[in-house]
């Protein structure tokens, strides 16, 4: 056995202790139980207008149209319907739809939004998937508390080593 | 070549009564290039990447061996390549451990290092075509292969003191996107590597400069780039990534997540379209691999999946690593079909796109890895078939 | 890296109202660039090799692992670096062979391929240092590690019909030098490679475009790069290169000739000069390697060669390879010494600078290649000592 | 055993036969018997025009100044006479001198010069080096059979695999 593998440390001390504003700064994921959602609030009509502004130009008027990823399920009678993977019918968690929103979109600025706008632009596309009401505030109490269609068509992977294909 | 003893007294006479065209015919006749600091690729060699808006692919029928050249690594990001000063990188770590750290880019390299060769692949990689005029760049130019070094993420486990109690971590990039997965902490604490280089030199930005995350054999995308926060929880974070993509419908209504896996896979690059060979002995050249450890066989099929022969692969066959196979063969000419497929050292066979369509209620999607046949025309000319 | 959350309504209000510091802050919030035909390196990263007129030596104390990128692999060429048309190539195979021949570069790559790992260096790879200002790139940067593939030359040697009493053969390159080298006959049925991609694409210019000899383990020079001939005889051709050149006074008035094999050699990589260290663990990390095969062992001594400990290898440890070796320490900021050698699978010890000098009659010269120290100060620079 | 290892042919008739023609465009090498020495001849008086012109100004005007090699042994009883490998004192075949110069040399023209002035700079350089006469013409009959000073001193590698430093 090589020497120093014997001598290998508990500790090697280096890098240092991180601060509370310094993980703060950078700790902007949220949890399906609502862990890292901030204070604060919005409602679907303020994210209409938003996201009219903002975010319309690239997923459609009613986020169904794209040319971006369709946000919205809409009308699934025509063609193609399997194909559609929207919040409504293909996400399992609510607050993945704020987390995302905060950390990526619009996604030409990304970052820019406020915790307000956030929370609005995720009571609007809850809302056009027919999953908020249009008047209800959203906030860090409720939102986790959205039951989502998906939630249960998600299995963990099962696949094995060994000859099996799945 | 020729060389050419020209009967002429004065050299300097020599090089101007030779035109430009002539000069180039003989390169013994005219001093070379010197030594520089960087080199460079022949012009006469342009092996590209074919890049659309979120990806760019390898150029596999173009490579030996392998080991992929950095810059034709294949790229696939989520919010474009940023630009990171390596001296304010900083990489904290947090959530269950005893002690939530910052390590900058010199405090990652003075830990013990580890390097290892092994592929990456997107998960998202297969594509087919109706016309059979497709590359292997497009059919699965996602995946690459380069030696990575860095720090064991057990070592920045064991330095934060990672509470045993903690089953996933969040990694987290630093580009537009905030790249965000949940990794299991067995994979840190099994062979995931916190990675500053790439084939010897930094990592190439597009690739994670200056830190990314490296899980050997698993999708790609949870090899979070730009690596700049890893958070330490009792259960997934369910980003975007690891629901609404990177997930696969299996049938049943049921979607697949977390499946990290890469499946076994192979690909014949020689003779594949666009190449045209002739009759006679032709080496069958592909590359194979498996996120499930070593490739153990290669079998190639030269008569449509009737009879299948052991391919020789290159040593060393190391563990989650492109292999390279070869199988000579002698081609009388008949049109006919080729094929490979992978058998990795847990007995898992490569399968056609048949099994895998059954296994998975008649989807297609991520962790895509079905056997590539190539139609061989009796003019020689090579077409994708399936 | 740290992210403002900024109150604004107005994305493009928000991006204007960013200086350019502080958008280079953060570059979560810009998107990035996108996916490329080509990668790049880091504007941060400028790793380089250091010409000469007749050489450039590779950046040894900036690399990780054991694959050299291409760009860096050092350069050693005797008329410059030609500019060779692959279409025009052709490799030239007579002498004593049955039927002399002709092959394009499509023609050998149709042949059966092999690839390997392997270090190249040249045999005139020492240098030393007086004020101990002088860092591995100049002390043995004239060694690289690639991945070359190519047809084995024992393949073209059957395809020739080489006779069985050709006991040499002369390599000519088609550079303006025409280099030539004549190797043993022996070397082609072995090892040596008729070799046309590094590192998975087209042999750089500088490694000898389109086509070079790699004989693995063997002094670099032999190597003949742009291989244009090869002749079969039953005697060496007594090329300049192999008398005025690549030869060694051993003592006595002897000169050592014919000397391919590169002795094992290793050098600690870090810490080395221009580093500075801080006290306590560091992990001495480096590269050795052997022409006469696998390197077995690295000793390492951090007590001025007093005692010496065994260092890790990086697997996987390939035969005439470069290894990486690592070894931890815990440094308590006293001046000392550290060292490393390399003991090969044939027993060889890489010896002492004063070892090599009795050996060879005070004489220095090629295929030099003697324990490297390191004298650490107590303020943690880290000066060549010998 | 992979199948393939079983097939392998004696031959796989990639390539073609290579024409006398188009090995004599490149066989220019000479071998110490003197195989290879073109017809023609020359002598050193010749040689030392050519030189003066073509070769003086990068090794010196006696061909012991440089900048570049030193070709001739000159006066060793200066200091450094162990470092000074010429070939009237290094090189141990005279065809080599021939054979080298035809191929490289001049190093800003190389390949230009006709296989007379070789002859002659061979000539010039081996008269300089002691080892020819100034008058004699050199060809390549005479040339294989000049007995060159440090013919005796090259041994072949005797380095062996295992412990022994050499
Ligand atoms: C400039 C174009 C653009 C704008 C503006 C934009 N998006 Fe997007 N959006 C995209 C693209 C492209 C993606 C897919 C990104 C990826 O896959 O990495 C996306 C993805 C999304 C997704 C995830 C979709 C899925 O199925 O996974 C959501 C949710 C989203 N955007 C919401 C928004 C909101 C809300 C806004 C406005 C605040 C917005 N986007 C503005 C281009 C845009
Ligand atoms: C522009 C500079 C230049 C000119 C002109 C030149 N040489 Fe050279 N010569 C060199 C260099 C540089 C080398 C060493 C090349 C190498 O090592 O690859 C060399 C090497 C040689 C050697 C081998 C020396 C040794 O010790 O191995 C001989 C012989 C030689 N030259 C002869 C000639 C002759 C004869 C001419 C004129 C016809 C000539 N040179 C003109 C630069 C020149
Ligand atoms: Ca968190
Ligand atoms: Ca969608
Ligand atoms: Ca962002
Ligand atoms: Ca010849
Ligand atoms: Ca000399
Ligand atoms: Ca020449
Ligand atoms: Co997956
Ligand atoms: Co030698």
């Amino acid at each position: 056995l090589p020497a120093d593998t014997l001598s290998q440390p508990a500790r090697f001390g280096f890098g240092r202790a991180a601060t509370e504003a310094e993980i703060a700064a950078v700790d902007i994921d949220v949890r399906p139980d609502g862990k890292g959602l901030p204070k604060g609030e919005g409602n679907a009509l303020e994210g209409k207008a938003i996201y009219a502004l903002k975010c319309g130009g690239c997923h459609g008027a009613t986020g169904t149209e794209g040319p971006n990823d369709r946000l919205v399920v809409g009308d699934t009678t025509k063609g193609g319907a399997r194909r559609i993977k929207a919040i409504g019918n293909y996400w399992p968690h609510a607050t993945t739809v704020f987390d995302y929103i905060r950390r990526a979109m619009p996604f030409n600025q990304p970052g820019s939004l406020t915790d307000r706008e956030v929370y609005s632009l995720t009571a609007f596309l809850l809302h056009a998937n027919g999953l908020w009401d249009e008047k209800a505030v959203l906030n860090a109490k409720n939102l986790p508390k959205i039951q989502m269609p998906a939630r249960d068509k998600f299995v963990p992977d099962d696949r094995k080593d060994g000859p099996e294909i799945r | 070549a020729s060389i050419v003893l020209v009967q002429t007294a004065s050299g300097k006479a020599f090089q101007a009564a030779l035109t430009a065209s002539e000069l180039a015919d003989d390169p013994t006749k005219i001093p070379g290039v010197p030594p520089g600091v960087l080199g460079t690729r022949s012009p006469f060699e342009k092996p590209v990447k074919t890049p659309s808006d979120t990806s760019s692919r390898t150029p596999l029928q173009d490579l030996h061996g392998m080991i992929t050249p950095s810059d034709l690594h294949y790229e696939r990001h989520h919010g474009g390549v940023p630009a990171i000063d390596p001296t304010k990188y900083e990489l904290v770590i947090h959530g269950m451990v005893e002690k939530p750290m910052v390590f900058t880019l010199a405090d990652l390299k003075r830990f013990p290092s580890v390097s290892r060769i092994a592929f990456l692949e997107c998960s998202g990689n297969y594509r087919g075509s109706n016309d059979g005029k497709i590359r292997p760049q497009e059919i699965c130019g996602l995946t690459s292969q380069s030696e990575w070094t860095g720090v064991a993420l057990s070592t920045i486990f064991r330095e934060a003191g990672v509470s045993p109690k903690a089953t996933w971590f969040l990694a987290e990039g630093g580009d537009a996107a905030v790249m965000t997965r949940s990794v299991p902490v067995h994979k840190g604490w099994d062979d995931a590597i916190i990675a500053y280089a790439q084939n010897g030199e930094a990592i190439r930005p597009e690739q994670g400069y200056p830190v990314r995350l490296f899980l050997p054999g698993w999708e790609g995308n949870a090899n979070v780039k730009w690596l700049r926060r890893i958070e330490l929880a009792d259960a997934p974070f369910m980003t975007r990534e690891e629901t609404s993509k990177y997930t696969e419908a299996v049938g049943g209504g049921k979607i697949r997540q977390f499946s990290f896996t890469m499946d076994a896979r192979s690909i014949i690059t020689y003779p594949s379209y666009p190449a045209k060979v002739e009759k006679g002995w032709i080496e069958i050249r592909g590359i194979a691999w498996s996120g499930r450890g070593k490739v153990s066989r290669v079998e190639v099929s030269t008569d449509a999946g009737k009879t299948w022969q052991i391919a020789r692969l290159q040593e060393p066959v190391l563990d989650k690593a492109i292999t390279a196979f070869r199988h000579l063969w002698h081609w009388d000419g008949t049109p006919t079909e080729i094929m490979s497929r992978t058998v990795d050292e847990t007995g898992y066979v490569q399968p056609f796109l048949k099994q895998l369509l059954n296994a998975r209620g008649g989807n297609m999607g991520y962790h895509f890895n079905p056997v590539t046949t190539w139609y061989l025309q009796g003019d020689g000319a090579v077409l994708f078939k399936a």
